[in-house]
């Protein structure tokens, strides 16, 4: 957990206003796990203050990729940094995927731009277990449909499900995970907008599968240190109580997660 | 040249001028990860309350322009946690501790300090009166904030001086008409200082579904933004009382930490910033020697209120 | 589908909601030169005062993080220049005036505003209780500014009231403990409206002279770092009074305007941002009507308070 | 006076720390004066919030030229601009420089970055007049000296200084302005930090010559709304009174301004 300054060695829209960056930096490419993240400073100015959380997409020998949309003034500004340029960096933050041998179907479920995390876990799954893995991506429309060909070169089973039908089926990831009726001991990963994770964990839960999810939070500090990010869980230990996304997360078991208060 | 950075609050002496805002620095054990954080003049700690507290519900951040809003409402282990879990990590560095404690009514307070004295659990205490995301429903009506209230102001700091011998800072809130009569009451009360400012309540809507963003739909700002609201406040504090002015507010670079300084701040106090700069507090503290030096300043105390008017 | 923006303060009908903040819009003329500014819903200007006035000398502007200070102190040319040079412009135009004036006693307020009426020199009264950068000698010692008093502001509202029929607008600071008694206080003593916020009284530091930056020490912050304080600030007195709200400060975009409006503001004012953009009311104003359109607002009336809380 | 979006069409670094930027519009370029100035939005964002003022430097068919130092925030994330962007230019703002007829010689004094407005001067008054032009190039050290070949090109008498000898004579523009004992009916245009042009107001008071200074001052707004911009100034009429660098100035006849004040 350190600030790195790493240099931008690739940056490409892989998708209108979806990028993929490329920072350079060996100490932190090789502390990396999968599902974990990165605050990045965007700006030299105060505008915008905070710096940006983003997961960790993949990780090579020397440096680390990230995936990001263009939602705001933070990735506007990211999106404008040139190959070669400086950027600070600070990660890798939070906690990472757990990957239990136990399980023989591993589903990855990414709803958009929070498909992002996956490609490092599936690399990483691939090389554990050897295969399958089942990528259910889902997009608006056909452009936007990310990394596909990524996850099938990793020799992933890949499904894609755009909403208007421009590209795979038409409709929503949990319409493809409802209908795959895997009846074995299966993890689903998933990421993606709050309420399909909500019913990513729904259909878990009928199931009786383990959903793993990478949670979303305004984030001040990414450490730990402000208690910005809070989201509020169920222990057995103490009856109610805030977990911090960026500490005790960004990954949790959904089971966790008091989806009442949400 | 070699600097002496030596300040002194009450009868404490740090060895520099540099802490960190309450509630952006934890218990200082993340950032220990960063750098030694005993290097610091004195690491001031989340405020802490008699029981845990769970706080707001989220969102509790949103950011501003060159700021942002906070409703964290409080949320902390408590006093009981804290000395047995937090405070043997920062006595074991070194630290210099301020304990900055928050309590719904004056009891809670005395007993804070009461505890904190006895268990060693602090070198200095800082009163939090000023928290903008915990009202206190006595006083919601007119007054939700005791530092909002002279009166109280001292009322508040007598009953807890009566309590410790610790060196005791008051916190006060820029959410006032003059910030000058709060500072006054306090050291009239026995402050051995005032820390300025806690956060500025403030707002900001989401128009697409017209809520706020806030889930407590006010919060307190901080940040480069109110760094110029709240120079102009310890500047005329500092002139106003004879006890030191801890100064906060914006602080990122040791530029803006000398402005405070000059200003009248014998401490300065970094915040918000160091979610973005985990380095800033040190950054500013070796910012600070380099001014001395290249200033002919032997003794940081020279820097001290040195602004020059006409 | 088509869009009412009409709003209404006392007895006057605006077009729209969005005029611009006094001192940032002249008299109108530059601004011509870009659009034709009797688009808006009325054009506030620079505040008057019964002679001439200097204003504060050189510097006056210090930028500072997202907002500047000023410390202008008033400089303007005066009622009856105002009235001979500046007023047949912006009535050829066939703008809609509010007329932002600033005494040093309450018998110049009053002089004042009677003059206006008699001459048809606005269509509005704005009274400035709040500059920061003129201080009255007379309460300097504990209440600069009259608006820091609620009672002086009832008492100057009050006595300017009797002297005009015109609707009358009290500008309020916000640099006070409570921004809801001063309103309250306008309101009972028969204003129109309360627009708010002034500027905050602030400070910068030139480190390497340790001098101040503005020459009057001390000055009025503006911009988008003050629009979480002053949103707030406006939803609070919006939910306090029964008169319409003029808010502003650091309204840039419509989005930010918008927040103003769901907060409870029936107006909105564009200050220092036009300095940067001097198309930005226009901006505004297109983009409230737009967020009407898309929100199926057939009225602009429906969107102001429309805050939803829980 | 109005709102452009112009293309940079060239952006390069002609000294350490001084850039020449290149603004393509031909409206903005057609009515542009030597002397005038330009506000130039630097951000997209609230930190700098202000536009910054800068000199026209020259005025080419279908575009303007500014030359700039890197001094602060502002000024170092305009620097970052590349060919092909486009930035938001206000103007032109302001006067312009007087161009008398009956002068017999004229002298430009541009200290430092002061040097900045006088190239398109120096060209306008060579078409209207022929010659008889002195160009004093004043400078830090080598490195730093501005324009000189421009100046040469067009056919002015150019004097170098530097501060440290490095290029040219030793010491301050004001030195050589004080050893050129041209006996006649002359003018001076004159810009750069304020006590250089004070001595220059000086040297000239003495000789019964006419100074024509650029002042710069904290500006706003640019259009002479804020009254940020201000100078004290006595005019025959009013006993003393504020002027606007803005709209007033930026040039000023040296005589006006309340020197004691500054
Ligand atoms: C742990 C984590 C990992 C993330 N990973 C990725 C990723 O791999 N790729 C990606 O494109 N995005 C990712 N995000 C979201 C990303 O951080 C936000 O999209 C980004 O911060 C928006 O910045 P902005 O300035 O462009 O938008 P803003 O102008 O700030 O806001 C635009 C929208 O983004 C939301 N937002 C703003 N700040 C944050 C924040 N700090 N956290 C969450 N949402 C925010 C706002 O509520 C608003 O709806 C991640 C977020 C978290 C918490
Ligand atoms: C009419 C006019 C014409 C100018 N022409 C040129 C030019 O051709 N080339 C050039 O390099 N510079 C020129 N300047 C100065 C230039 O505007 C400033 O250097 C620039 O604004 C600094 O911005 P910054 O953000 O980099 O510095 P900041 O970080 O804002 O400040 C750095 C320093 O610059 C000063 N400064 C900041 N803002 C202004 C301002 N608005 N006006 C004057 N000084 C300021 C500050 O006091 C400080 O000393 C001109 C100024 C004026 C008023
Ligand atoms: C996330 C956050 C949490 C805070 N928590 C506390 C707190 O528990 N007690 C307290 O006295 N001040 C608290 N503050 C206020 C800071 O200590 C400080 O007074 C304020 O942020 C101004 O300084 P800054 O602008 O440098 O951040 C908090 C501020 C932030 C941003
Ligand atoms: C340069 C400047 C001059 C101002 N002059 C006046 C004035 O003469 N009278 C007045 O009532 N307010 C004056 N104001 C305050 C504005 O009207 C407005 O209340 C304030 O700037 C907040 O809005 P903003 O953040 O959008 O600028 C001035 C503000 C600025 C920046
Ligand atoms: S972002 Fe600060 S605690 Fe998580
Ligand atoms: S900069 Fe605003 S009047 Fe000159």
């Amino acid at each position: 957990m350190k600030l790195f300054d790493c240099v931008v060695t690739s940056h490409t829209e892989v998708a209108p206003e979806h990028f993929r960056l490329v920072l350079k930096n060996k100490e932190l490419a090789e502390v990396s796990q999968p599902g974990q993240f990165v605050m990045i400073e965007v700006t030299e100015t105060w505008d915008p203050f905070l710096r940006r959380p983003m997961s960790i997409e993949r990780m090579f020998s020397d440096s680390i990729s990230i995936l990001y949309k263009v939602v705001g003034k933070g990735t506007k500004l990211l999106s404008s940094i040139r190959v070669g340029e400086k950027i600070s960096v600070q990660g890798p933050l939070g906690n990472s995927f757990p990957i239990d041998l136990d399980f023989k179907d591993f589903f990855i479920v990414g709803g958009g731009i929070g498909i992002a995390p996956f490609p490092g876990l599936a690399e990483k799954i691939i090389r554990i277990r050897g295969g399958n893995l089942h990528v259910i991506i889902g997009a608006k429309t056909h452009s936007q449909v990310l990394c596909e060909r990524d996850f099938r070169e990793m020799g992933c089973r890949v499904y894609v499900v755009t909403e208007d039908g421009s590209a795979g089926e038409k409709g929503l990831v949990t319409d493809v995970l409802d209908k795959l009726k895997v009846e074995v001991h299966s993890v689903v990963y998933a990421c993606g907008p709050i309420q399909m994770i909500k019913k990513v964990h729904q259909i878990c839960e009928e199931r009786n599968w383990i959903c793993y999810a990478s949670l979303e939070a305004e984030m001040a500090c990414g450490i730990g240190v402000c208690l910005g990010c809070v989201v509020p869980v169920k222990y057995e230990i103490e009856n109610e109580m805030m977990a911090r996304v960026c500490k005790e997360g960004p990954i949790f078991d959904t089971r966790v997660i008091q989806w009442e208060k949400i | 040249m070699s600097v002496s950075l030596m300040v002194k609050i009450g009868n404490l002496t740090l060895k520099n001028p540099v802490t960190v805002a309450s509630g952006t620095f934890g218990y200082g054990e993340e950032f220990s990860e960063y750098f030694d954080i005993s290097q610091l003049g004195a690491i001031t700690v989340k405020s802490l309350t008699l029981k845990p507290r769970l706080g707001n519900p989220p969102p509790r951040i949103v950011e501003t322009p060159a700021g942002m809003l906070n409703a964290i409402g409080l949320q902390n282990v408590g006093i009981e946690k804290y000395l047995k879990e937090k405070l043997p990590f920062l006595r074991d560095k070194g630290c210099t501790i301020i304990a900055n404690i928050y309590g719904t009514n004056l009891e809670e307070y005395q007993l804070l300090a009461e505890m904190l004295e006895k268990e060693n659990g602090a070198d200095a205490i800082e009163v939090n009166l000023s928290c903008p995301n915990v009202h206190d429903p006595r006083f919601r009506n007119k007054c939700p904030l005791i530092a909002q209230s002279p009166e109280w102001v001292g009322r508040y700091t007598a009953s807890v001086r009566e309590k410790t011998s610790l060196p005791l800072i008051i916190k006060l809130s820029p959410n006032v008409t003059d910030i000058i009569e709060p500072a006054i009451s306090a050291e009239k009360s026995g402050a051995d200082a005032v820390s300025l400012v806690n956060t500025f309540l403030g707002m900001s809507i989401d128009i697409r579904t017209r809520r706020p963003k806030l889930k407590n739909i006010v919060g307190g700002l901080s940040g480069p933004c109110i760094r110029p609201i709240a120079l102009r406040m310890v500047w005329e504090v500092s002139k106003a009382v004879n006890i030191p002015v801890i100064g906060m507010g914006g602080i990122c670079n040791p530029e803006d930490a000398i402005e405070f300084l000059i200003a009248g701040a014998k401490v300065v106090a970094v915040g918000s910033y160091v979610f973005r700069d985990p380095y800033a507090p040190i950054r500013v503290l070796k910012g600070i020697e380099q001014y001395c030096i290249e200033h002919g300043a032997k003794d940081v105390n020279e820097i001290v209120g040195s602004l020059v008017i006409q």
